[in-house]
């Protein structure tokens, strides 16, 4: 039997549907990230369960053209049904943005997957949903490579800066700066989140304002050294009901 | 071989269109090609008549050409019920059911912050002041995540003001079988279950006894 | 050519299981030729244990190789709860959808006259007794005009017996936009919507003024 | 443009799902009855719209193997909701089954749209249902030029015969006879409908009695000189609860 | 509610367009509306221009904004082939293909009687003329009935011409697996076989000077 | 609930053949549950007969209950002919076309090094001294990127031993329009074109005596 199916299992990460009725997902699986077609779906079965951060098994058809692949068949493997509940909309989809723009297509990741699907099931589950968002997106960006320099000032290269640069997100010394200096439990937070576990941050949750402030430098960070993320044009704590 | 330019302009316009890719676009080009003149001028004229006449109701931002829309000047519609939609084409599909005899009001769009889509992109706020009159509100957004996200989002907001509230059904699509729904949707049909009343007075002529 | 006896037989086997046409029934027929001896034994194997062992629950007509099935066996299961169902893959269907905790009742069919199917050739006789224990029977056929005309049929059979009675929700599925549903699931979902209760008690934080 | 679609406007008469999901109805249109298959439709759209007994348009594909015509799409033109009520169900099939039947592929003939579709209305709507079932059954076959003969026994060729003939469904004079004569109503009844219109023959309902002895032989005529219904076999009354 | 007249005749407008239903056409009225009075102003604009430049060659038929087309004013294509199609479609799909160098003719449809099109309806008369400096005529109608049919009544008509006469190839697509062919195109595949020669030497007619 | 192991066997079973998803496995297996026992013991009985009788032809390797598959015995067929295919599914495809009477030599797979599947993975080494008694070797292998290859890799290898070689055409398979034809395809039937000739003579080689 010759085949050109094959079944892959993923979250999806994007959806949109086309006026002609097609489904376009971009999924991220343990191997990689994956954009398909499901073709005149909206009309159908698929529609519902290809749904925005539902984890999936689909049968993929590659077309012989080369063209998007094409999905045929899907069926549900895990809905994560909290995550319509306003407190927790927004932050899956800062994780999911983050996530479709930092991985690639064609990269072999599982633990990209497995941190992505544990930051979506905790913003479901969590009490505090904008701290599993914040800790998960720095995690995220962190095994993607993107790392912010916080041992030497991004202009002078003085160490151990301590003040935010608004323009790169990175960290300026005191004589570089403009800003006042960041508080305490944010520049710790800065220091030690790649080499600390996710169990270890989500323990140690920061104040209203230190969040404010890494909110800010995780906003300039992404921006300059990743690119565009939508969701941070929508008011996300306001949508949240903070 | 060089296209005529005119007919590769017609080709580009055409594959703007959504849901038409170049080949289907090459194929009307050719088939308008064939066409009389008068016919590709009331197409034109159409066109452009559409975009000179249409615009929002300044009520329910439904489309239409005049100062209210259609349903907003029937006096004849139930004042007391909103129902709130995505898009103008679902109060199409909702008029056809021939099931609703309310007012509309339709948001253009539902909140989705991967792009860049928060609640101050839609036609939210407008809706606060037909409040006053209102007894229901029915979140008719779409069963998507997105859809449903908004609806809980109209949800608290409009749940201190005290106004009724309802939420479209979920359910099997008429003419399905158990077997062919989704999971999900399954779920919901068992435990949005409608109870059945009597409403008939018992029939005059007694049940089979099987 | 001709084929060999035994590929032929194969073939003529296979093709006549539902869905497959000829050319697929050949395409498996030269698949399995492929496969080692043990596989086509374990499936041979699998047919004839499957035949051997299974038939339909005495008490609920579901599919069970024991007395009864594991519904029924099951004490955990709410015993006032009866969920009518066409056939047994919809006893699947709702428990895969988890929401369910009830016990089933699988009349294996519908009613439809042009078939030659009446109440009788349906399991609806021994429903009866089953009612006894039950609070609640859920009418859980299809939504098909066959699957709506058994279960009217069944209203109208058990109302008089005083239990009650529920029909699985009409609507839209999850995943759905509006446009695209068809005008009698959009009248359903739009005259079976559900009230929305403040459930959860007033927000902590206030809702924001948009 | 090539065009191998047509869109072509009827009523489902039957419908049947495959075990893998495909549709299977058949159409009465003005323009004859028509056979389609709606590939993988029980998990979309068209699953709701090919409906039994639902008036439809469709966009009939015919493939060019010659195969089964393929419905491609499907928009709803009427449904008469009312059908799955226990009191009417039982006679849209039976009239159904009949028009089924007594029409043919390819033969053109608005006249009998016409006339199922009233039938069926009438069906859906009228307070005697099982009264609109018999009448529109006699005019059915009328149309379709299955008259029982009432002139001559069937036997013998004796004039006037007012006995059933519980073989053929036609009509036996005494001597030929072993049951007692139709009554009154009934032979009157079977002498003028084919002459009458929908509208006389509604007005004048006939007793309980009588319309059980049209059943019969109306049931007895169509199975010899027709076919085999299979909506007889249910017991229609019963179901009807008469 | 009555839709704004300006809007259903934009809907009727585009539902006239082959390929495009009752509900696309909505869907895309509503697209439309949603854009800017420029891109609507474009596309109208580009119909009439299509509909006002263009016309049919007189040498080939071909569609053209010009005098003569562009492949019959091309010095360079190759005057000796002429290449008969059904529509201009094809001449598009041809030089997609990169493989041709000669000239064209474009029938502008089938002979169909059934449809009321003999060959009288057709730009046959015309291709007569061009015979006179032509060395091969390739007829490339459709492999459809109609299409054969139509290629088998030039063979018949030119062939006491003298002219060379060539039928585009029955086979397999690219990229297709025998089991997937149909019977008679495996056949015709097999019948047409190409016999391989070794190294192909080099091609015996000099390449045109494109 | 838990499903009873002998369905669970069979529907694992099922959904393991090829094109059997895991739902269409679970209503295969409640379509055999209804049927006779008679039935599933022809279908278990057809699936042991085939294995324990059917085995690959020692000179052409199609797949055979005898000696010689019926191809390779039968003196009608033209012993100077072979038409090298992929897999047995694809002489049975030729030989419903009806237009071919030679021998064949199935090759049980294409080269595919990213499957692991070279040269010596198929039965090429076989065929070599069948080509002694051979005139003309047909490389029937799909147009796929890997039949073609196969193909080339044959022509390479048999070219210098003298044999006549040819491969299936490519071409418009029969019903085909221009306009929906890839242009690598259209290109190859343009570049394949047969010539044409009056009223063709008696054929050269004499018919088979079939
Ligand atoms: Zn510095
Ligand atoms: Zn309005
Ligand atoms: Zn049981
Ligand atoms: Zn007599
Ligand atoms: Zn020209
Ligand atoms: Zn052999």
């Amino acid at each position: 039997m010759r085949s050109r199916t094959a079944n892959r299992s993923g979250i999806v990460l994007r959806r949109h549907v086309t006026p002609a009725g097609d489904i376009i997902v971009t999924l991220l699986t343990p191997q990689g990230k994956l954009k398909l077609i499901a073709r005149g779906g909206v009309r159908g079965p698929l529609s519902s369960v290809l749904s925005l951060f539902h984890h999936v098994l689909v049968q993929v058809y590659q077309t012989p053209g080369g063209d998007l692949a094409t999905a045929k068949q899907a069926s549900l493997e895990g809905a994560l049904t909290t995550l319509a509940v306003p407190e927790r909309y927004p932050y899956a989809h800062l994780l999911s943005e983050l996530a479709d723009l930092l991985f690639q297509e064609g990269e072999f990741s599982e633990a990209a997957f497995e941190l992505y699907a544990g930051g979506l099931r905790g913003v479901s589950r969590h009490a505090d949903p904008e701290w599993v968002a914040l800790v998960m997106s720095y995690k995220l960006l962190a095994l993607a490579g993107f790392v912010p320099q916080t041992a030497f000032c991004a202009l002078c290269g003085t160490p151990e800066p301590e003040h935010p640069d608004p323009h790169s997100g990175q960290m300026l010394c005191r004589p570089c700066a403009a800003q006042p200096a960041y508080s305490p439990e944010v520049l710790g937070y800065l220091r030690s989140f790649p080499r600390q576990s996710v169990r270890v941050l989500m323990e140690a949750p920061l104040s209203e304002a230190g969040r404010t402030e890494l909110w800010r430098a995780l906003e300039r960070f992404v921006a300059v050294q990743v690119g565009r993320v939508q969701s941070w044009r929508v008011n996300l704590p306001q949508l949240a009901g903070a | 071989m060089k296209y005529p330019p005119s007919l590769v302009a017609l080709i580009r316009e055409l594959s703007r269109l959504p849901g038409i890719g170049p080949k289907s676009a090459q194929r009307l080009a050719f088939h308008l090609f064939e066409q009389p003149r008068e016919d590709i001028e009331r197409l034109s004229g159409a066109l452009l008549d559409a975009k000179r006449d249409l615009h929002t109701c300044p009520v329910c931002f439904n489309i239409t050409d005049a100062d209210r829309c259609d349903v907003c000047s029937d006096p004849g519609r139930d004042q007391a019920l909103i129902c709130v939609v995505e898009e103008p084409g679902d109060v199409i599909a909702i008029e056809r059911s021939g099931e609703y005899q309310g007012l509309y009001h339709v948001l253009h769009g539902v909140i989705s912050p991967m792009n860049g889509v928060g609640p101050d992109k839609l036609y939210i706020k407008a809706l606060l002041p037909r409040l006053s009159t209102a007894q229901e509100v029915i979140l008719a957004t779409g069963t998507t995540v997105e859809g449903e996200a908004t609806a809980l989002y109209l949800q608290r907001l409009l749940e201190p003001l005290g106004v009724g509230l309802s939420r479209i059904a979920y359910g099997l699509p008429v003419g399905g079988a158990l077997e062919y729904a989704d999971e999900v949707t399954l779920g919901r049909a068992l435990s949005g279950r409608q109870q059945l009343h009597t409403a008939q007075p018992a029939p005059s002529r007694p049940a089979p006894a099987t």
